[in-house]
């Protein structure tokens, strides 16, 4: 019986499908509004998912390497604006080194600013100071911009809660200076340098 | 007999558990939301980091899984944070008497103008029932 | 350690049970819902647990030689799992129907649709 | 007030039933005789290595095609109340303001991402835990972060149906198959079993899953879009 | 040795769930119980990985997977609502 | 010693009994909702305690997005309802 009824749907739906593919030249989205990837983004998207393929079944079987192929070119062309890590990346040397640094000196923020929180979360008097403060940006890139807000965002003490322009709009649990430049030398430069190698 | 890796992995966990207590303690102690989000949110996010460090120590194979799961952690917590902070931000929610400057406010307030119509639509509904 | 899954599912059914029995707004109702559906869930999977015992998937953990003897009863996960999902769907019909009877009401209370008195 | 007692003294009732059931309920040591059945045959008989995927594709297809046929009517129930297509042009003109960039930005790195995790669920259903059911929410769930997104974002309903009926009618066209070519209804054996744990294996369990996973992604995807082309009352 | 370090931890982050809770279930505004909400679910992704590592079944990191990469959106569900913009 | 398990077995249980009685009690609809995504959250967690990675992979993927924005979203449609 359902198997009638999803006949009947299927010849139905057959032909609105026909019109859809043609009326929606990307498949999934409409693409009216919104920026098209180009060859080269959509090539770079590709290889990353598949490398994500690989890594989430921990083989290179030949026969896993081929549904991944696949699959990820289904998604590369259904989704097709979207964003990778190494989209908008500088395929140089100098980028691939400023990455493993950048990696490095996250992580090292990471624990620093950790451990300044846990001494103002143990210490009874709470030693605090919170408040919004203005920083600016070179960056220009979205996957570089949305890499900045992400770090001063996981960095304990600091959140980015707006990206306007070239400016963003950080929460400190401890202000140090509310000028402009100072804090941007505080907060963001330390990313920055990195970030701005490796996507510009 | 472990191997020193075994202990490797064991002390990470009960460091990662640790930066989950003070994040716990941090939630708890804090006197307002945006010094809520940054004591829970970050603080936890290294714990769970260095717990799946951990794992990955104890259980070498698992390595990729969890390698995935830090990275989906790393790009979906602070998306979380941000987008929440923003709506509160939107929301007007009363800040700690020890905020000293918020820029982003008298950005807005600049701006509001233009947006006004919008977010009386939203507030006025809501308030009502968020004080109640 | 099933006690205490089937205590917390029959205590979550009582609460369910209650909170849409006694609410007057329709979707607390359906909030009250999920929460009873959750915890007949959590009742089913308690019963198909043994202690001591593992997955039911074959890996190098478990092989095939000792299933039987070192995996759980896969019955009730095969039927909670469809539980869940159909619970999904009853959701979303339910939110459907209150969304349109607030369309024609203007309201949620349940003491408002008269026609529906008994 | 009565009816509240009323309420009280059936929870009352119910209560003192779960407690009975409570106190005289002993947990089983050992796997009664249709778990045993299922643990020791299914690596043979099915291939699968995750039992509870052969119990619901193979052993239990038919109820399996009955849950994917009610959420087929949900989905259905949904759209038909919700009549879309009444205000399709209408719905366009609620004046919403983007998202922030961050959220935005983020979004497009995940979707992806939410896509690829759900593929690999439904495509590993037989090894892994996970299966077309879970793999169909993941991917309803990518729509949904779009949704979040971009509430204003235009989705193609006629697709969402193509993908619908197109994998609803190959699961059933390999159910019909395997009467003719295999052993009955849903039989698994239409292709070899292969070795257990590979991913080409268990017959065309992976095939049936990939397919219940886009239906059902497609059902949940229909539902979320036909809600959320409702307008602002 | 092992085992009673991983003791130690799940009691740790047994703790720091509790306070979590307890924020979740005080909470004076709505927006602190989403995050408090936010830190249970992070911290409910550390338990799938300690369940893992005790029961020695690598598979459930799949579950862990899903939690982290869904998790999430019911956190921005509740803050798109909040700021209005459905 | 105790055993681990059952302990955070018991430690689920009390945060999805308090879960639920949040959102029973409390007066606000979001708050009963995001509650009950909570219980259903928690839930999942202790499907994976009980051995079954299948239902708790099915409840994570279904109990935190999709139920969540389904109720949020008619909430938000039925805004104006002053009956609460």
């Amino acid at each position: 019986m359902t198997a009638i009824g999803l006949i009947n749907r299927d010849i139905v739906s057959y032909s609105n499908q026909c019109i859809a593919i043609k009326q929606y030249g990307e498949l999934l989205l409409d693409t009216k509004t919104r920026p098209k990837n180009g060859v080269r983004k959509r090539a770079v998207l590709f290889v990353t998912l598949l490398l994500f393929w690989v890594m989430l079944n921990g083989t290179l079987a030949v026969d896993s390497f081929i549904v991944g192929i696949v699959v990820s070119l289904a998604i590369t062309i259904l989704f097709c604006s979207g964003l990778s890590f190494f989209t908008e990346f500088r395929a140089t040397p100098q980028a691939f080194i400023a990455g493993i640094l950048y990696y490095i000196y996250f992580f090292k923020e990471l624990i620093k600013a950790n451990f300044r929180l846990a001494v103002i979360v143990l210490s009874p008097l709470m030693p605090i100071k919170p408040g919004i403060v203005k920083v600016r940006t070179r960056l220009k890139s979205r996957m570089g911009r949305l890499m900045l807000a992400n770090s001063i965002t996981l960095t304990p003490g600091t959140l980015t809660m707006e990206i306007d322009g070239e400016w963003l709009y950080v929460h400190c649990v401890t202000v140090e200076s509310t000028d402009i430049d100072e804090a941007t030398a505080q907060i963001v430069a330390g990313f920055e340098s990195y970030l701005e190698v490796m996507y510009g | 007999m472990e191997s020193l890796l075994d202990i490797t992995g064991g002390v990470l966990l009960v460091a990662g558990a640790v930066f989950l207590l003070l994040g716990g303690l941090g939630l708890w102690r804090m006197p307002d939301l945006f010094n809520r989000i940054q004591a829970g949110a970050k603080t936890t996010t290294l714990g769970t980091i260095l717990i799946l460090a951990g794992a990955a120590f104890l259980h070498p194979e698992w390595g990729f899984k969890l390698l995935l799961i830090g990275i989906f952690l790393l790009f979906t917590n602070p998306l979380s944070s941000q987008v929440l902070a923003r709506a509160a931000h939107r929301r007007n929610i009363e800040t700690s008497p020890q905020t000293s400057v918020d820029m982003l406010a008298d950005a807005f307030s600049q701006k509001a103008t233009s947006e006004n119509d919008l977010s009386e639509k939203a507030g006025s509904d809501k308030d009502a029932e968020e004080k109640s | 350690m099933i006690t205490i899954a089937m205590v917390t599912g029959f205590i979550l059914i009582l609460m369910g049970l209650y909170g849409a029995l006694t609410n007057p707004n329709i979707l607390r109702m359906i909030v009250s819902f999920t929460i009873a559906n959750t915890g007949v869930n959590i009742v089913l999977v308690a019963v198909g647990y043994i202690q001591g015992r593992t997955a039911p998937i074959l890996d190098e953990a478990v092989p095939v030689a000792e299933a039987a003897a070192r995996i759980i009863d896969p019955t009730p996960q095969a039927l909670v799992l469809t539980a869940i999902v159909i619970g999904l769907g009853v959701t979303t019909l339910m939110l459907t129907y209150a969304y349109k009877l607030y369309e024609m009401k203007g309201t949620l209370n349940i003491a408002k649709f008269s026609e529906l008195k008994w | 007030m009565i009816k509240r007692a009323l309420v009280l003294l059936f929870l009352f009732a119910l209560g003192t039933l779960f407690v009975e059931l409570l106190l005289n309920y002993t947990p089983d040591t050992e796997l009664n005789q249709t778990g045993r059945y299922y643990a020791e045959h299914s690596a043979q008989d099915i291939g699968t290595a995750n039992i509870t995927t052969a119990i619901i594709v193979t052993y239990r297809g038919l109820d399996t095609l009955g849950e994917v046929t009610v959420l087929f009517l949900t989905a259905a129930i949904v759209g038909v109340l919700l009549g879309r297509g009444n205000h399709k042009g209408k719905s366009l003109q609620r004046k919403l303001p983007p998202s922030g960039e961050l959220l935005t930005t983020g979004s497009y790195l995940l979707v992806p991402l939410i896509l690829l995790l759900g593929a690999y669920v439904f495509i590993n259903g037989h090894l892994t835990p996970g299966g077309g059911f879970q793999g169909g929410a993941i991917i309803a769930s990518a729509i949904l972060l779009m949704l979040l997104t971009d509430p204003l974002r235009h989705f193609s309903h006629s697709l969402i149906a193509a993908v619908e009926s197109i994998s609803g009618l190959f699961f059933i066209g390999i159910g019909v198959l395997g009467i003719f070519y295999a052993g009955g209804f849903l039989d698994n054996r239409l292709l070899p079993l292969g070795e257990l744990g590979a991913l080409f294996s268990a017959g065309v369990i992976p095939i049936i899953y990939s397919f219940i996973g886009l239906k059902v992604g497609a059902e949940f995807s229909s539902m979320l879009v036909n809600l959320s082309e409702t307008e602002d009352t | 040795m092992v085992e009673s370090l991983i003791a130690v931890a799940a009691a740790l982050t047994g703790i720091a769930f509790l306070f979590a809770l307890l924020r979740f279930i005080k909470g004076p505004s709505t927006f602190d119980r989403v995050i408090a909400f936010d830190v249970l679910t992070v911290i409910s992704i550390t338990f799938i990985v300690l369940s893992a590592l005790i029961e020695e079944r690598g598979i459930y990191l799949d579950v862990a997977l899903v939690y982290a990469l869904l998790s999430f959106l019911g956190v921005i569900a509740i803050a798109r609502y909040l700021e209005g913009r459905f | 010693m105790i055993e681990i398990m059952p302990a955070l077995t018991l430690l689920f249980a009390a945060a999805m009994i308090g879960a639920a009685f949040v959102a029973i009690r409390v007066k606000q609809i979001s708050i009963a909702i995001l509650a009950a995504g909570l219980v259903s959250l928690l839930a999942s967690v202790m499907f994976l305690f009980f051995a079954a990675p299948d239902v708790a992979m099915t409840e994570a993927a279904i109990g935190s997005g999709l139920t969540t924005f389904l109720f949020f979203f008619v909430l938000g449609r039925v805004r104006g309802d002053k009956h609460d």
